[in-house]
């Protein structure tokens, strides 16, 4: 029996470090799906160890676990693989307020059955709070996220004092609760103001931040795993539950970071700052990327075309974008540089850079070879051109460059556009391209955001 | 507030596994680049399952003919099983970009 | 419709090459060229296969439309052209407005291709860019080679040479170019121009930009260099002999449209130039940019070489020939429309580059 | 000690320039220049004011050391000259052996400057090789000029020009510094060589090395070519033309030291090459490494331009000077030792240098 | 009392933490100090609460405590004053034998004055043999490092063969007192056997890898300390030892594979591999470096100097270079080229190239600037060059580059040499700078070596 | 065996710690330049120091008259502590050349 025990513990044990080695290894592209295949073990192992633990004595009951099981793994299972890859995120806001919902219902049937000391009872009080918001805050954001519900719908006046004054009445209660101890139909109360919580603490944040919601409210589960881990006196679910806490509540700072926002701003800020997106024309939205995305994107993409134009020379950006193509051409990346007839200010001023930089004449591209290689290319990168990408030359016919060749590069699968601001080009008129669903704008300097994605892409 | 202190000395041990657990939880995500973010939300998802292991523990030690109990149980094995599995196999999937390919 | 080349004895530079015979045939249905036609640019005749060798006399009398470089054509032989019959060629009207009275008068269709709107549309029909091009190129390496120096920095086991410095005045189309070409060379150069705008563009070719305060705004100017007062003319001028006097060579393309070239280089500021240093003034034609060059000569003075040369682009022919002729072919296909030529169309091109049309 | 330095009538490259007086005022008493000395390469004799002028036949008859580019001195004035006086120029003895003869026989003391070692300690006094590098640099200019289309690729509105390609022939220094000069310009670059050494040193400078299998080895021939197989010849004849055909410029710059050049480009392959090429021949003077080369002329053949120059550093005269002077300053200080030359020190430089010496 | 234990506890646990967080930050250059402050801040707050534990009952004996803090303080900190830079890794090495000496103490006394079950025995006897173990080892390697052993005075035929026979008696030992118990004449015994072993242990290791061996030493150390923590029940003391041993372990793996050998190879080889320094001539050895060690060096100096030659060119490495000096520049590094005239294989080679990757003019100096400037130069780069920079040109009158001017370059205050090998340049003749006191070479091929150094420089 | 079992089984948590506090370790560690290796190694040496905390609890807790103890005990005590003023104090030395420089 002792043995059993041990070798029980020892299962936890090793379950407990596949968390902690799987999540290191989710945080690099390289390793990340080993990271997940171990944290999976890691959970394997504390099932089969949960189910096998010889000091659990009671019914056995494992009909009804092995039932629990086997539903709960198919709809899990299936509904991840049919699942879209653009509706992944609201799948995983779906799969945590389950996970929420689980331990809600732990702590009410701990609550109801077991006889507590306060400490429990604290605990289990947490843990039902806890999973309860992260429950109703899950499916909320996932209705944003998935567009069935709109902001405008679930939001009322004065949102943000009836929440505070909401979390206020729940602490309260949460207290009262510990204090005087508790009823079923206090219990009840209980849980649906905790549900009620949930939903109305989501209800005013942007859809744009969905992301980061579903993080905290991830960190969130995890603490309420953590916490019934104490009610049932298991290190394993104490040590995975705290590190999706802990780890969680970086990532979401990290989540904000990479939108150039606080925590605050986003938990508090409401819709209002959540329309900051980089650059508007009227309803139109320019999508925008960063370094470390765009990075990734080349990297593992098979062919490359760089689009320069003016915004290169003034960058004086050839030698770091030559530099980034060696890099990606020893990635096993193709790359080749499309030279729009008049981009600059003088004829041939990109052919004057790129000699500069030393790139090979059979990488450049002339107008009608650019045009026939897009539809094939990965990725088009264009480094500071506007006037020769612009569509409206082909399809509007009231614009002043109607009718002049350009490189049709909204062909292309994905479409960066790295220049400063969305300020006009020579011919001084608006470029669609920018809105363009295919195109994300990299804003910056030139040659600063090709250093920047060369950094990146050297770090994968 | 000497309950409290109590409580602190009692279960030190435990603090300190708490809080190198938390600093290994910050340690181990701080440098993550950005298109990992929602992989690695959502691999921590489906860590957040462990709650599972509550839910089986509650059924194994329950009484055949505590149905209220079981049936409750037996819902929470279900939704966090779909946690666990749904959320391992979703970051699966969403990991396959990243296969890496043979340099050249 | 015909479309006839005419030959011109002044210039190498050829307005058709072989090359776009077949591009050209889908727009009209014979070409006829004169014998000869683009020898200076190293085609001979039989290289045009797809057109057809006409006498001068055949071409004027029968073509629709009538192609040559710069205008060679007497009144007489206007008369004998059809009545429909179209010109192209550079005109220069902005230099003498008796040059559209004149073609009027004899009810010459004509389009002047130096009259085209300096757009991004027009960009590929527009002969100035293209051979301003071709002469800023040419003129840092005519420079280069009558230097007695070097134009890179050496440090060699038999001395260390400094580089050259090179002096770019009125960084347009021929200045940047030059620019460039002599940066390549690894001459340090700096430029000055009026126009604001221009300084970006000298930087982004990793030359300096020499800058005199208070230029006038030539905002609506469309690309074109506007008169400076006075004031401006004397700091400028200050500034022009400060830098030239440190240069090896100076190459000035400064140009006021219909107007004569503004004199930069005085004859005070060549006598303190460098001996074996060289001027090259592609304003020569307009009157020039330094008051001692003299237009297609090249002179000496106090060892100071000076080219005075407009025409550049004909010392470098063939692939001149090959941007001219592309250029007729863009403009021809632009205004050619299911075979014709509508000379009452409101295209922005045509009509600005149309200046005389028979009433 | 007097130095004196003579003027010629063919060069404009001088012996010594201004900014070398005082340095070799440091190892002589007086330094006399003739009048004029310096004026091709754009130094008036005011320049020198720590000269002092006089005639030739003064210089001749007092100088200690005489120094001149290439010797154009008379038996006669040999003569005239101090028994113990010490001439210094190219003589180029391997060229033809009866010049040593003759100086022996008029008990001349000579060094030849083209008979200096060409070893890394020397370098600063190898005047082949600072002359070799300016004709690299300079052919290149020459044929730019020439040549009717752009060096450079260039994608324009009016049309794309693909680069031009040149061919160097011969990798030594001159063609090296030729590929430098050549890629600057945006040129597509291959070289040839017969020597496996310079394989790397060429691919060092961006440029395509084009080899001809089954070079003879040439370790031992100190850094000179050796005449190689007829078999090699054969196959690299056939290289040649077809790596010719495609260029636009061929520059040439294959000598055998002593031996009259090898021909390399042969007429048959200047027939085959595009019209409006261009050939520069380093080697013409001693018989031109391309058949139809002319010293010091430019002819045209079949639409090729063919350069023939062995003097290219004559059209740089300033900087060339400069190197020149520098060389010739060096190797003064080399072998002037407390204001005397020792004739019989066994110094390798020297006693390499030194081609006849009175008995 | 509860009050005070429990703040005496989160003292611990705050010590606790600064230990891990302190070494956290040791491993970034910019934090590093920071870092060892916050571990000594742990340090001094774990002392403080030991001190004033309410839990410990005996005598007190403050004075003892009192006079032995004082005295270890004042050598600690004397010694660590004066020493020169140099001689700090001996230093280290000192410190930690006498950390071991404390824990061999320790248990010695435990051992013989406390009534242990097995369990206690067990960990102190470990504790001490590992205590003295430490202690032997780093002694002997402090006298290595510091010359006042050689490596062959220590070695007696067959050492390694010795040293497992020694490890198995030894072993055989420590299991026996265990099993059977000790008195203390065993105890004598197994600590002089332990000190034996532990001087035996270190004495066929070459003095080239004494640091490799202090590492895994001062693991040792943090290993009794962790054992101890055990015997006395300190969680402060486990942690803080736990973390020195695995830290101290990974570390001395990574020393090793910055050295390009594997521990077994340093542990068992001995001498034989040690002598695999980079490039030997005779009895001349040179110096060899690496891109991170080159990266601080050049980042943290004012003035930096690149000595372009033929290998420059070779390795196409004009533009690597140039990016180098940017971010160099970019540093607030003044960076300047040194131009020899014969340097490459034609007049003005390196002009060419440094032109072709826009190195603007000023920024090269000729042989007499470059000479003039070198005395003040934190570090010349030799990249590429040879016969240029050989000293023989100035001190060897039977060279055949006697006389030619060259780069004085050995009269900067460091030199790092880029070639691929130790092999000659053009003139053909070997290059005592390589040699020389303030060179280090740094091998590969030009262009690799620059990117690989810009990429740390970038990650400082 | 079953004693080793159950010293395992009776000391989770501990070595839940251990395990944790040496991931740590490893992590924390794992990607440090090499000019650091001394310092680090230098400043893990002084941290190894902790020792002392031992001599002190084992001095303290002696009798004033087990003067075997109290000698040993000063001993271990002034070695330890020389280890922790020596090790903190030569490794801020070395770091010294680690002073930010402000960028320019
Ligand atoms: N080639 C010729 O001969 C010639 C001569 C004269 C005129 N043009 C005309 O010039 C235009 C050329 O087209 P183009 O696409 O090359 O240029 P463009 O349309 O002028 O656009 C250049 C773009 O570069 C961006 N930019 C400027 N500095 C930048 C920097 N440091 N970093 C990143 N981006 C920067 C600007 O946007 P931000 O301000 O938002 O950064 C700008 O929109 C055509 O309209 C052509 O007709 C050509
Ligand atoms: N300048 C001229 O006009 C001229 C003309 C002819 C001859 N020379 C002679 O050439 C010499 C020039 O001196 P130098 O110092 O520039 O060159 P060098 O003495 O020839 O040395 C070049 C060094 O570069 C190294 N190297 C080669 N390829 C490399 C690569 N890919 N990466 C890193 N290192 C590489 C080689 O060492 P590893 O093999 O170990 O890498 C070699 O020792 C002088 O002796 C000079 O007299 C000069
Ligand atoms: N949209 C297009 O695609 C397109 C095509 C061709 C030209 N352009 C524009 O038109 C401009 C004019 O071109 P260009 O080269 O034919 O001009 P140009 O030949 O008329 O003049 C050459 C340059 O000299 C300058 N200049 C005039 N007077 C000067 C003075 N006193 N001092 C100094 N500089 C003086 C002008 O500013 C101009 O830059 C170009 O710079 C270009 O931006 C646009
Ligand atoms: N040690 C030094 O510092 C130093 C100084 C100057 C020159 N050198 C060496 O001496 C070498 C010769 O210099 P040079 O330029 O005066 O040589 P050169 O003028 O005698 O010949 C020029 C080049 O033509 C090549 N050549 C000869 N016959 C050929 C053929 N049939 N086909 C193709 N190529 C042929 C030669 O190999 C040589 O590279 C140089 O390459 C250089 O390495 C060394």
């Amino acid at each position: 029996m002792i043995i059993q025990n041990t070798l029980v513990d020892i299962a936890y044990l090793i379950g407990a470090v596949s968390f902690v080695w799987g999540l290191r290894l989710l945080g690099s592209p390289d390793t990340a799906r080993k990271g997940n295949t171990y944290a999976a073990f890691g959970m394997g192992l504390g099932i089969l160890a949960v189910l096998l633990d010889p000091r659990i004595d009671g019914g056995g009951n494992y009909a009804w676990i092995g039932g629990g099981m086997v539903v709960g793994s198919l709809i899990g299972w299936l509904s991840a693989k049919k699942i879209q890859m653009t509706a992944m995120p609201q799948m995983v806001s779906i799969f945590n307020g389950l996970g929420g919902a689980c331990a809600a219902i732990l702590s009410i049937v701990e609550l109801t059955t077991q006889d507590l000391d306060t400490g429990g009872m604290a605990i289990s009080l947490f843990a039902l709070l806890i999973g309860a918001i992260a429950f109703t805050g899950s499916m909320l954001a996932y209705l944003k996220l998935d567009g069935k519900l709109k902001d405008s719908q679930v939001t009322w006046p004065k949102h943000s004092i009836i929440n505070q004054v909401l979390l206020l009445i729940t602490i309260g209660f949460f207290i009262y609760l510990i204090v005087v101890g508790h009823t079923t139909g206090l219990l009840i109360g209980f849980l649906v103001l905790s549900l009620f919580y949930g939903w109305s603490f989501v209800a005013p944040i942007g859809g744009a931040d969905m992301p980061v919601v579903i993080s905290l409210l991830n960190s969130f589960t995890g603490i309420s795993a953590a916490a019934a881990g104490l009610i049932y006196g298991s290190n394993f679910m104490l040590v995975g539950g705290i590190l999706v806490g802990a780890s969680g509540t970086i990532l979401t700072v990290l989540m904000c970071q990479a939108m150039n926002r606080s925590l605050f701003n986003v938990l508090i800020g409401g819709f209002a700052a959540s329309g900051g997106a980089a650059g508007a024309d009227g309803d139109q939205v320019a999508k925008s990327t960063n370094a470390i995305d765009s990075a990734i994107l080349l990297n593992y993409s098979s062919s490359v075309m760089f689009v320069p134009g003016y915004g290169l020379a003034v960058a004086q950006a050839q030698k770091a974008l030559k530099e980034l193509d060696d890099l990606l051409e020893s990635n096993g990346v193709d790359v080749k540089y499309a030279i729009h007839p008049v981009a600059g200010r003088m004829p041939g001023h990109m052919n004057v850079l790129l000699a500069e930089a030393d790139v090979p004449y059979p990488k450049l591209l002339d107008l009608d070879e650019a045009n026939a290689a897009i539809p094939s290319t990965d990725v088009v990168v264009i480094v500071g051109a506007n006037d020769v990408v612009n569509p409206a030359a082909i399809d509007d016919p009231s614009s002043s460059i109607y009718g002049m060749p350009v490189l049709n590069v909204w062909e292309a699968k994905h479409v960066i556009v790295m220049k400063r601001s969305m300020s006009t080009g020579y011919a001084g008129i608006q470029n669609q391209l920018f809105f363009h669903e295919r195109t994300k704008m990299f804003f910056g300097d030139a040659k600063d955001s090709i250093q920047k994605l060369t950094a990146e892409v050297k770090n994968l | 507030m000497t309950q409290i202190m109590q409580f602190i000395s009692d279960n030190l041990l435990l603090i300190y596994l708490l809080i190198f657990t938390v600093i290994l939880g910050f340690e181990v995500i701080s440098k993550v680049p950005t298109v990992l973010h929602t992989p690695l939300m959502s691999g921590a998802n489906a860590i957040s399952g462990v709650i599972i292991i509550g839910a089986i523990i509650l059924i194994r030690r329950s009484a055949p003919d505590d149905i209220f109990s079981l049936a409750l149980g037996t819902v929470a094995i279900a939704l966090g099983m779909i946690n666990v599995v749904g959320g391992f196999a979703v970051t699966d999937r969403m990991l396959e970009m990243f296969k890496k390919k043979k340099k050249s | 419709m015909i479309i006839g080349f005419l030959k011109e004895g002044t210039t190498d530079i050829a307005p058709i090459v072989p090359k776009n015979q077949s591009k050209l045939k889908a727009i009209c249905e014979e070409i006829w060229i004169e014998s000869g036609i683009a020898k200076g640019a190293f085609y001979a005749d039989d290289t045009f296969a797809e057109a057809a060798i006409k006498s001068r006399a055949d071409i004027i009398s029968t073509a629709d439309v009538i192609v040559q470089i710069t205008p060679d054509i007497t009144d007489e032989e206007y008369g004998q052209a059809k009545a429909s019959a179209i010109f192209i060629c550079q005109y220069a009207p902005f230099n003498d407005e008796n040059i559209v009275k004149g073609l009027s008068a004899n009810g010459v269709n004509a389009f002047s291709l130096d009259m085209i709107p300096r757009t991004s549309l027009a960009q590929s029909m527009d002969v100035l860019s293209s051979m301003a091009s071709v002469a800023g190129y040419k003129a840092v390496l005519s420079a280069l080679t009558m230097l007695p120096r070097y134009a890179p920095m050496m440090i060699t086991a038999a001395g260390s040479i400094k580089p050259s410095k090179v002096l770019v005045i009125g960084a347009g189309v021929a200045g940047l170019q030059a620019i460039a070409t002599a940066r390549r060379n690894g001459a340090v150069v700096e430029a000055f121009d009026t126009r604001a705008a221009v300084r970006e563009e000298v930087q982004s070719l990793g030359a300096k930009f020499v800058e005199v305060e208070g230029a006038k705004d030539d905002k609506d100017a469309g690309g074109y260099a506007v008169e400076q007062s006075d004031e401006y003319k004397q700091r400028q001028a200050a500034l022009i002999q400060e830098k030239s006097k440190a240069a090896d060579i100076v190459i000035t393309t400064a140009q006021l449209r219909g107007r004569p070239a503004p004199k930069l280089v005085t004859e005070d500021t060549v006598n303190n130039m460098k001996p074996g240093s060289v001027i090259v003034d592609l304003a020569a034609s307009t009157g020039g940019n330094c008051a001692l060059s003299q237009n297609d000569k090249v002179i000496q003075h106090n060892g100071v070489t000076i080219i005075g040369d407009s025409n550049l682009p004909n010392k470098m022919p063939q692939d001149a020939s090959t941007l001219y002729s592309n250029n007729i072919l863009n403009f021809l296909k632009h205004i050619v429309k299911e075979g014709s030529i509508d000379l009452n169309s409101d295209d922005e091109i045509l009509s600005k580059s149309l200046i005389s049309k028979k009433a």
